[in-house]
């Protein structure tokens, strides 16, 4: 495992901060709230595709070279700086992993191209209850003559209010709460019997509820073989905490770094406010935390790039720090900017409603406790 | 205090009862949703005719304020007696008949700083709920460190001349009148500042509402251009304004301290604990299945049983004459951590069903405390920071002592 | 529910903190200490006698008012304050409160006169484990011709090493869990088959493992109705975790009064440590949380004396409280009086090490927010 | 670095293979206790003659200083090599032969500062593990604000003649040798500093043991009264001590952020969560009954977790030379942390069993446990406090500002 990145990902990562500073800033996303979009953006879309974001784990050949989900992690935690929404998280690594983990070699043909290209975007669509669970799934897949029959409804599926395909995770076996049983379906979000109900979120993004009425799919829509769907679901849910918690510690240093400018600036009984010990303390250990979480998301990513069996120790262990820090960092933001840090002009505020978005996605800070104790045997 | 006698006290107890009876409308004895709340002022809207009624009747007897004094249109209440009327308004579950800056801040410091003449031109009006008053504390630069303030305040002989900017004046765009900090004296800090009183329809004066990252907009920035005030307008003495401030501070705490925030309360939000159960789920025995957040449920309904118990405690206390001191920036501080705690519980529990912004696919309720939670953020804010309220503890109370 | 002492526990209070101040000092724990007492000290008894604090809550004939669990929590809390090891806990609250709750006119009148008189003490052989857990009991009593004879192990008694009179709850059915099926009998120290292990404790208070090798007792040593000992047994529990909460109460406050001492004597930087922001704001949040607790403790005391229905929830609301408390306290005073607060010279360290005996006894703060949260129906 | 060339560096592997499996002892290939640490020095002692041998042939190498010049008895090996033989020693589970203050603070130093005759003299027999070095630093009036010192040193012509006390000096009665700092200014604060050697045999110097919570007594008072000093055992400029101090507490901070606290470590002690399983018991699906503690555990071994992987990374990227700076605060800070929350929770989860302190009737290891807890408070002290620590990250790291 390597902390220290390859010349050609440290290029990513500075392009990608460049790219999310200049072209993806909080002004940007507080631009397209106030118009409406609710987290789509069409003209990102293109942009990414143009940089060749979409594709940054994805192969130009298969066996070649890629910037391994370190390299994606750059981006993502770069995206996180601004809090910028982008189908990169479900699309570039959640979609591009499930393909290329559990897809067939004619599915890996025909979808691995369209997503580096940014040609189709997709939206796992998993949970169905108000926390993550992800065996929890009662949405049923019925064999029928050519394929199957989805009933079900998913709720807050990211994503899915643009995505243009679903992965949709279903039961062929079995009862709610049970690992085996499971399968993973291609659904495109226009297939008859699909609602899409889009959601009004607290963070700008967005989300859609998604209701499977009587969807038929073919046999080929299965992603890997029936029932077995959980040995695909759980590493790609790991890399997608990981995913996440990279853009999370990308919003914590963010939030942290328009601080320690305001501590450094703004003036109250003739001093600093930056200058007060009390404040000091607090930014220090903030910083401590930064440093550790840091450290935690690197390695989690170089464990996925390099195939380690505590990936799911290390996804547990980034994602969970990553959320603590991301609340504590978000609302000192927010408490030492004082009055200011309340309205909706400033920025601050825009950290604490991403980070509670963040936390609720592929598992919060408890439920990561909770599995790495059960990982470690107590 | 010899008319305080418990036989003199219980037939008081069965006047207010009786007359409770007869003048408290039925609808007004229902809980009170946010929007329901009377606050009062010229431009009163009442969503109910039986609150304006309530509000009437409560304001001619002056029950509004039961401890005024009469002379100013208050009830002339003894301590007991009003604690008595406030038995019996529970016992019914009598809503308030009226929400006021003046009746919780503004009144009593005039009544202990105004003289003769203001208090009978601006009491009155606050009992009965005619004069909406806000507040003019805080500036852009002066937040914290409030006597850093700027507004200027001109002696111009027969009038006084105000120009600058104020910042979170609740309900200045709603109010009718304002008491305000203003400087006096630009050569020195403390002693410069003067409190002044002026109608919010003189010419120069401009409210605009602030957006809140909840959404709402209590708030204003409060803009003065060459605003003329007559020279009776002003409280106490000329640059003597800084203690009517700290005096006025003080009532803030403590009606913060003592009713907490958010208004009315979270009528008909559920707790952390029964969020957790709904949502997360419960084991065999019942208990909510994630043992991490139960802990940090429990660990928040004890402290917020130990806060109910403090202030019940230090009222006790300062009943028998045993009181602390500064009790209220240890009640600000601990009520703000309290009701973020809860709320940053409420948020977890819902997951993301607590998500919501507005619109379709979230329930009503969990949207409610989605803007709650936000709105939470600024209790350790307002009315003094968290941080301003532990150094007052360290100094006042514990007499930790400053750099030398 | 009064939060104000009547006239006399105020005088009460103030002849029990003159008392510990003068006559328990932590010097006199340090000197017993030294001395190999392990907590052991008839003197201090002879002297408790004296002043009548082993009869607070018994009254001089039946019916007569008596000081109540408010009085006695003032005692106990002064000598928290000094961090006193004296027989009240166990003999003047647990014994005098279950002879008062469960025993017969006849235990009655033979015991309680000796317990106010100080002339016996008792010790409650409850715990068979590390932790509390007290149906966890695998001691049995087995019915024989005249009695009882009782077998098992009880760890960690407290006061068992100089105590005269044990009251051992054993099993007389079921099985360990059991709610149903406890009973608790009068055992002297002396008896046929008791033998006293005695420990020497990080607190210098000391106490004992007791193993009871068929100990035979008679008909009349059992308290209450067999098998129904819990409905006892829960109630002095509640109770000896209120009176403990007290006494934590005590020594935190003395705690944060010699911090805050400290604070304001000692310099570094050519400036009081007391000065400095950081201190300031964390001996503040002690302070709040010591009023917080203060209110806690009162609230149960006084809801023991008043028979109130929520006493569970108050004696576990005070104990947890008391516990984190007393925990951040003793462990501040180390910390802010740095390296003199870890020499055994200084008193810092007595407080830290009695805190972790008192959070251990009656339920840790664990223990009693599990219980606060199935009192709450969560 | 042309010789730093992965051929060689392969071929002085297996060189250093060869020669610690010809020389390091087989009993000196199993974990150490804490009792059979061997600290060297006139009056060394070795529970093991193996103990002597390895420490005799390690020395010998210059390989308890690896990367130390050849010139004072040092192993002259470049920075991978000493990596290399790092890595050689663990793969045979080595024990490290000598445990010295000279090794790791007071070697590097003046190696930086001292004169060749100074190096001469005594880096050699600190690689030999003859000589036992003491620090003489804090004092009863100088703890964080260590400048502040008052022992005063004074220019007798031929000689220095020294008076005064220091506090908490680590082994002061077992060490042979001290280096101190002294004032040799009071006109002064940091510019009045000096930074002194002598033999702790000298008359005049008396040590105390102090006895600490924990029962132990690793720190001394130590008495200097008229301790005449040779000139030539000043370190650098006279007044030019602080530097010297300052340098040295960086290396005091980094063995201690890199090694931890606990000197060799807590072998056969449980971990937290094995001590909760056996005391505290489990559910049905084998996880810790109490969820709350549980919870607590699970935080704790993710910090512990976090804590090595950013001891790893800092090194990986100080090499890669992408240092942060100060990182030793950082993970001085973070270690005492992590250190003391440990006990905490090993102490809570055994229950009764873990209050114990002497004699019959508790297990041994769970009274290791007692000790340890009661040690483990002096982590956020000694070595920098942990406040200093925070005040050192806020301002250079951070760059915040004093006030003005």
């Amino acid at each position: 495992m390597s902390f220290v990145l390859t010349e050609d990902q440290e290029m990513l990562r500075e392009t990608a901060t460049a790219f999310a500073r200049d072209e993806l800033s909080i002004t940007h996303l507080r631009a397209l709230r106030d118009a409406g979009a609710n987290g789509k953006d069409a003209k990102t879309r293109q942009k990414l595709a143009e940089l060749g974001f979409f594709g940054v784990i994805i192969p130009d050949e298969p066996g070649a070279e890629t910037f391994g989900l370190t390299g994606l992690g750059q981006i993502l935690e770069a995206q996180g700086a601004t809090l910028a929404a982008t189908p990169l998280l479900q699309t570039a690594l959640i979609a591009a992993s499930a393909l290329q983990l559990g897809g067939s070699p004619a599915q890996q043909a025909e979808w691995l191209p369209k997503i580096a290209g940014g040609e189709t975007t997709f939206a796992l669509a998993l949970d169905e209850t108000a926390h993550f669970a992800p065996y929890n799934v009662s949405t049923e897949a019925e064999r029928n003559g050519q394929g199957y029959t989805i009933n079900g409804l998913k709720k807050y599926v990211p994503d899915a209010h643009h995505a243009d395909m679903l992965i949709v995770v279903a039961r062929t076996f079995g009862e709610s709460g049970d690992r085996h049983g499971l399968s993973l379906f291609l659904v495109p979000r226009d297939a008859k019997g699909v609602t899409i109900t889009e959601l009004k979120t607290v963070d700008s993004h967005g989300a859609a509820h998604v209701t499977l009425e009587n969807v038929n799919v073919a046999e080929s829509a299965l992603i890997g073989p029936a029932d077995q769907g959980a040995d695909i679901l759980d590493p790609v849910l790991d890399r997608a905490a990981i995913g996440l918690a990279a853009e999370m510690l990308g919003s914590a240093q963010a939030a942290f770094d328009m601080t320690l400018e305001y501590l450094n600036n703004r003036k109250q009984f003739g001093q600093l406010i930056g200058s007060f010990q009390s404040m000091q303390h607090r930014a220090a250990k903030m910083f401590i935390d930064l440093e550790m979480t840091r450290s935690c998301v690197a390695s989690a990513l170089a464990a996925a790039d390099d195939g380690k069996s505590d990936l799911a120790e290390l996804a547990s262990l980034a994602k969970a720090l990553a959320s603590e820090l991301v609340h504590l960092v978000s609302n000192e933001c927010v408490q030492m900017h004082g009055g200011i840090g309340m309205t909706d002009v400033a920025d601050p505020g825009f950290y604490m409603k991403r980070a509670r978005v963040q936390e609720a996605l592929y598992g919060s800070a408890s439920w990561h406790r909770d599995r790495y104790a059960r990982l470690n045997g107590f | 205090m010899a008319y305080d006698n418990a036989e003199q006290l219980e037939e008081f107890r069965l006047e207010a009862r009786k007359w409770l009876e007869d003048n408290c409308p039925p609808s007004m004895r229902t809980p009170m949703r946010d929007d329901e709340v009377v606050w009062g002022g010229r431009n009163a809207t009442f969503k109910n005719p039986d609150s304006k009624a309530w509000l009437d009747r409560m304001g001619e007897k002056g029950w509004t304020a039961p401890e005024w004094p009469k002379e100013y249109g208050g009830g002339g209440l003894s301590r007991s007696e009003a604690r008595v009327l406030e038995q019996e308004m529970r016992r019914i579950k009598a809503r308030p008949p009226l929400f006021s800056f003046g009746l919780w801040m503004f009144g009593p410091a005039l009544l202990e700083f105004g003289n003769h003449e203001q208090k009978l031109r601006f009491i009155p009006d606050i009992v009965k709920g005619k004069t909406r008053w806000c507040q003019g504390y805080s500036e852009p630069g002066a937040g914290s460190d409030l006597a850093g303030l700027q507004t200027r305040c001109e002696d111009k002989g027969d009038h006084y001349l105000i120009n600058g900017q104020k910042v979170w004046t609740s309900y200045a765009d709603k109010a009718d009148w304002i008491f305000c900090l203003v400087r006096t004296d630009t050569s020195t800090k403390h002693e410069g500042i003067s409190f002044i009183l002026f109608d919010m329809k003189s010419p120069g004066v401009e409210a605009r509402p602030i957006q809140l990252i909840s959404g709402e907009s209590p708030f204003c920035e409060t803009f003065f251009t060459d605003v003329k005030v007559p020279k009776e307008q002003l409280v106490g003495r000329v640059n003597g304004g800084w203690d009517i401030a700290k005096r006025l501070l003080q009532f803030e705490r403590s009606s913060i301290s003592a009713g907490g925030f958010g208004g009315t309360g979270g009528s008909g939000i559920l707790g952390p604990d029964e969020y957790a159960k709904h949502h997360v789920g419960t084991d065999e025995t019942g208990r909510v299945a994630d043992g991490d957040l139960r802990g940090r449920i429990a660990d928040h309904k004890m402290y917020t049983k130990a806060f109910a118990l403090t202030v019940q405690r230090q009222t006790e206390q300062a009943k028998a004459g045993q009181a602390v001191g500064h009790t209220a920036s240890i009640l600000k501080y601990a009520a703000a951590k309290m009701n973020q705690d809860r709320h940053e519980l409420l948020i977890e529990a819902l997951g993301t069903e607590g998500l919501g912004w507005e619109g379709e696919g979230f329930d009503k309720g969990a949207m409610r405390v989605t803007r709650q939670w936000l709105r939470s953020k600024g209790n350790s804010i307002e009315g003094g920071t968290s941080e301003i309220n532990l150094n007052v503890i360290a100094k006042r109370v514990l007499g930790l002592k400053e750099h030398q």
